[in-house]
């Protein structure tokens, strides 16, 4: 009981700093950012949606890493589940329960319709909100939508991991291919002064390797929960 | 007026994080969670950032959830891998006594909070089973003894209560194996 | 084109990282010696035109505006850790090379660390740092969670949710620099801090962003995570963990307190003084009563930490320069000791201190690198310990009080460590040869690197720091009495108190920080800095 | 005002994991510190106020578009924290029985 009182009185001390030291922030409040990329982010990245333009282009390191990080998170949880007991003829008790009948029809009408708005979010994801990242997962949501209809349709999870990994090395190829072509790392690599449609060409290509990956990502993330210990 | 929509479901986002964080049952608690994204979700549009609410509706309210239902109901589990011999010995007191261990069984796991879930037919060491497959008690029948063998983890607190709870039927033995340490 | 090189640095062993698992092939793993010296070339030449020409120090990636792009920049400190974290893992490697089935993905992990490491070095981008921060943690609580048994499965767990939490006060402070400054560029930072400095909005991300620094250095009373982690991991993985990965906190910490905000900006040199010293004294406490042989060096990598806190909190002269240089002495001497002691305990086949007798009859290879090793952590004169600890006490020589605490720290590691060497005693045991030439090479080139750089330091620091370290005297005769005085009073404490086990270390022992606890020493924490820094400071 | 809320939320998940008796508890809690996080950085972004960063047409007043870029990193890195996390507690439940902290480390040392 002390310990909670004493817990709530230092997280309100903590919270009284937070808020004390708030009322300086509107002072010193910098907006550079802000203007920096509403004048120059357009006719840098070519990108209509700023946030792609950012992630793709300015930051494309980052992104780079983030795809490391799901790609390292798949082969850890894949590594700490799998295992080498030959389990062919293994029957488990409670799994045999089926889904119903009414979740199973709206899965299936379902299923093509959010695969179709993934691609949509993933393929425009210069255009409007959207990209790789969220359109990866709205299809990953998709695919899971599967599994409703029949559980034993599994992915196999090793084929989907070496996938994963091509497209890693597929990612930092296209990437770092503007070291050719522009004497820069990681960013577009058509030419500054051209056209700003050809621009897409990377943004869009660059925008389904991430979704591709990410959906992989995430569907062998939850095959690997499903199939845990069986 | 208008800051007046976001402030409000801010208080809400609270309240739903201090529910999640007094709640007991987990099954619920992924609710909130769920729910958690979606206010989340909106609050991130009302801020201006509609890129930020796509990915945290598709992966924190749908994906994240999902995992932590799987991920719960498996610790919900208690598998038993049914190693009795049934078919060499058509003994019936072999299957009268099994009947009744499972039904001790039973009355174990439902005080405990769990589900049974019996498997069989898997070949391989008992100590692979028991670190890579899961696999919680392992049931044999020694036929010189005359007596049920549960094998399982000494490390498991479950198997303690489960000692606790059949050391008086005297057909029953359990046998906890340690693991070793490791020198690597 | 030399200006390019600290990209090849990250991606030449994440690439054969990924090539290893794409192409399961026993002979392919070689690929990682490859990998090894081809690194080790593109340093050496980096270094040379570096010297050259200061102007490559930083890539732009992209070519746009340095305060919004991602840049990467390389200093002598950054350098400095490159080169260690370049041959550690070669060390690492040639002691833990094996080419089974399961052995490729444990390499694959091992080698794209390896990649983000050394990333995480060079950045110059805040964001970017916190990526590589989440990633290392994710990637070393998979390394952990390799065996899959229970106290590796429980010890990357909680790694994982505490380093995750200390990663998030980061972003935190993150943000707070990024909507007052414009830019998470540190370089950009670190030259426009004071334009905002005293404000207190800056002062709280300052505060924050130490707070995430110390959970990954483990300072007290944020150590909880780093025994659990070091002690049950691969021999080769307490070696890289404790020798290297742990310093990526006190990088942070460098990075941070000193290179961005600058040392003298809140006069907190005092308040980290004391929390590197109570770190050293709890660390040391710790150690004294392990009985476990892993868990003795797990333990004293915190106080070791903490003698390193102590020299960097200065933030200029000797003091700080011995802090860096304990940094990289630690390095070396922990991991020969680590790697030492897993070679035993693969022949004994126990971890327990009491249960192993005779070492030094029955493996004396071994346990000549091993004393090599406990006299380098314990300061013994002629060894690399002894340098940096000397210069560590430069700036506080004068000060009673730090004086103290500093002799007791040294009393407690020579007296832990005079119960570590018991091992070495007693009469020879019976073992099993294995022929394992390579483990030897790592062995014998650590040691031998030690005695070196305790015997020609001078020149060292005139080559890394460019700093006189011509303060430390080989013979110096108070030096010399000072530590034949640590070992006697280290003996009789040892003889009289610790072998007896008596109550009070066996409490100390048993006694267990949970994770709630944790994380309410963590809460703790930030309200004691806050208080220090907003209403006594 | 919203900033403020947003790091009550943040401190709620301390609280949480200050107090949670169980390791799913201390996931969970650990998510909403970083839903918190997300939204103190974007509760900063919109702080001038500002339309969504689609430049539909030149000249428009922007909100900034850099932290959302970061945050959409950082939504990633969380999901794959929590995977992670979750995983080796199925691991752990299956091998001490129990996911509270005190049983699991019951018998250490």
């Amino acid at each position: 009981m002390i310990k909670k009182i004493s817990l709530i009185l230092l997280l309100l001390f903590i919270l009284f700093v937070f808020i004390t030291s708030m009322s300086s922030f509107s002072d010193i409040y910098n907006n550079a950012g802000k203007i920096f990329f509403s004048q120059n982010g357009y006719t840098d990245t070519g990108s209509v949606n700023l946030v792609t333009g950012i992630y793709l282009d300015y930051r494309l390191f980052d992104s780079l890493f983030e795809a490391a990080i799901l790609l390292i998170a798949v082969s850890g949880v894949m590594l700490i589940s799998e295992h080498t007991i030959d389990e062919k003829n293994a029957t488990f008790m409670i799994d045999k329960q089926k889904t119903p009948e009414l979740f199973v029809t709206f899965s299936r009408i379902l299923y093509p319709i959010m695969l179709l708005f993934g691609i949509y979010v993933i393929v425009n994801g210069h255009l409007s909100p959207g990209g790789g990242f969220q359109g990866g997962a709205i299809v990953a949501t998709a695919i899971l939508i599967l599994y409703y209809i029949d559980i034993r349709k599994t992915v196999d999870v090793h084929r989907v991991l070496t996938i994963e990994k091509f497209l890693f090395l597929g990612l930092v190829v296209i990437s770092s291919l503007s070291f050719f072509t522009r004497g820069e790392l990681f960013t577009n690599f058509i030419p500054l002064d051209a056209n700003i449609e050809y621009k897409a060409i990377f943004l869009t290509s660059m925008n389904i390797l991430i979704g591709a990956k990410v959906a992989l990502g995430l569907v062998a993330i939850f095959t690997a929960f499903l199939k845990e210990g069986r | 007026m208008n800051d007046l929509i976001p402030t409000l479901l801010q208080i809400l986002l609270i309240i739903i994080a201090l529910a999640i964080v007094f709640h007991k049952e987990n099954f619920t608690i992924i609710i909130y969670i769920s729910s958690f994204g979606l206010v989340a979700a909106t609050l991130y549009v009302l801020n201006q950032a509609p890129d930020v609410a796509i990915a945290e509706v598709a992966i924190g309210s749908a994906i994240i959830p999902l995992i932590y239902v799987i991920s719960i109901s498996r610790q919900r589990e208690f598998i038993v891998l049914d190693r009795v011999d049934h078919d060499l010995i058509n003994d019936e007191l072999i299957d009268e006594k099994n009947v009744e261990l499972y039904q001790i069984l039973n009355k174990f796991v439902d005080h405990n909070d769990l589900k049974m879930n019996v498997c069989a037919n898997i070949k391989g060491s008992d100590e692979d089973l028991t670190t890579d497959l899961n696999v919680d008690l392992i049931v044999s029948f020694d036929h010189e003894k005359q007596k049920f063998i549960l094998k399982g983890k000494q490390s498991s607190i479950l198997m303690d209560h489960l000692i606790k709870e059949t050391f008086t039927y005297d057909y029953i033995e359990i046998v906890t194996f340690k693991e070793g340490e490791s020198i690597d | 084109m030399a200006k390019f090189i600290p990209i090849l640095f990250i991606f030449v062993p994440i690439i054969s990282a990924v090539i290893i698992y794409l192409i399961k092939n026993k002979a392919i793993t070689n690929i990682v010696f490859l990998t090894q010296i081809i690194l080790i070339f593109l340093l050496g030449y980096y270094a040379y035109e570096l010297s050259r020409d200061p102007s490559i120090s930083i890539i732009i990636l992209g070519g746009w505006n340095e305060k919004f792009a991602i840049s990467l920049r390389n200093d002598t400190l950054s350098l400095l850790f490159v080169g260690l974290t370049i041959f550690m893992w070669t060390m690492v490697l040639f002691y833990t090379f094996k080419t089974n089935s399961k052995y490729h993905k444990y390499l694959f992990f091992l080698m794209f660390l390896e990649g983000i490491f050394l990333a995480f070095l060079q950045t110059n981008d805040l964001f970017n740092l916190f990526v590589f921060l989440e990633l290392i943690t994710v990637l070393i609580t998979i390394l952990l969670s390799f065996k899959k048994n229970g106290p590796s499965l429980k010890a990357a767990i909680y790694y994982l949710l505490l380093n995750t939490l200390g990663a998030m006060f980061f972003l935190i402070g993150i943000i707070i620099l990024y909507y007052t400054y414009g830019s998470i560029n540190m370089t950009y930072l670190a030259e426009n801090i004071s334009t905002h400095a005293q404000k207190p909005i800056i002062k709280f991300a300052y505060m924050m962003m130490i707070a995430g620094a110390s959970v990954k250095a483990a300072l007290f009373p944020l150590y909880t995570w780093l025994p659990r982690a070091h002690g049950v991991a691969y021999t080769s993985l307490s070696a890289l963990l404790s020798g290297l990965l742990v310093k990526g906190g006190l990088y942070l910490f460098i990075r941070v307190h000193i290179y961005m905000f600058g040392y003298q900006t809140y006069q907190m040199t005092e308040v980290l003084f004391y929390i590197g010293a109570i770190t050293a004294l709890v660390g040391v406490v710790l150690a004294l009563s392990q009985k476990d042989l892993k868990q003795v060096l797990a333990h004293h990598t915190i106080s070791q930490v903490g003698i390193m806190m102590m020299g960097l909190s200065y933030g200029y002269g000797l003091s700080y320069y011995g802090g860096l240089f304990h940094l990289v002495n630690h390095a070396l001497f922990k991991s020969l000791l680590f790697l030492c002691a897993g070679l035993i305990i693969y022949e004994y086949k126990t971890k327990k201190i009491y249960a192993i007798r005779g070492v030094f009859k029955s493996m004396p290879l071994t346990s000549i690198f091993l004393i090599i090793g406990m006299l380098a952590i314990s300061g013994a004169p002629f060894f690399n310990g002894y340098v940096s600890k000397t210069l560590v006490k430069y700036s506080f020589k004068d000060v009673p009080l730090k004086m103290f605490l500093f002799t007791l720290i040294n009393i407690g590691t020579v007296t832990s460590f005079l119960k570590f060497s018991q091992i070495l005693f007693g009469d020879r045991v019976k073992l099993e040869k294995r022929k394992d030439s390579k483990q030897f090479i790592s062995i014998i080139t650590i040691g031998l690197l030690c005695i070196v750089i305790g015997l020609f330091y001078k020149e060292l620091g005139m080559f890394i720091f460019n700093i006189d370290f011509s303060y430390v005297k080989l013979f110096d005769f108070r030096a010399w009495l000072d530590y034949l005085i640590y070992i006697a009073i280290g003996y009789v404490l040892y003889k009289y108190y610790i072998s007896k086990d008596y109550k009070p270390i066996r409490q100390i022992r048993e006694y267990q920080i949970t994770f709630e606890t944790a994380n309410y020493l963590f809460i703790f924490y930030i309200a004691f800095l806050s208080l220090m820094m907003y209403y006594i400071l | 005002m919203n900033p403020i809320l947003s790091f009550i939320v943040i401190l709620i998940g301390i609280y949480g994991l200050a107090i949670s008796k169980n390791i799913i508890k201390s996931v969970f809690c650990i998510t909403i510190v970083e839903a918190g996080t997300i939204l103190l950085f974007l509760n900063f972004g919109a702080y001038e106020g500002g339309l969504i960063p689609i430049l539909t047409s030149l000249g428009l007043d922007v909100v900034d578009p850099l932290p959302q870029a970061l945050m959409i990193t950082t939504i990633v890195i969380g999901s794959t924290i929590t995977s992670l996390a979750l995983m080796l507690c199925i691991k752990i439940f299956h091998h001490y029985g129990s996911i509270e902290w005190k049983v699991i480390f019951k018998g250490d040392k």
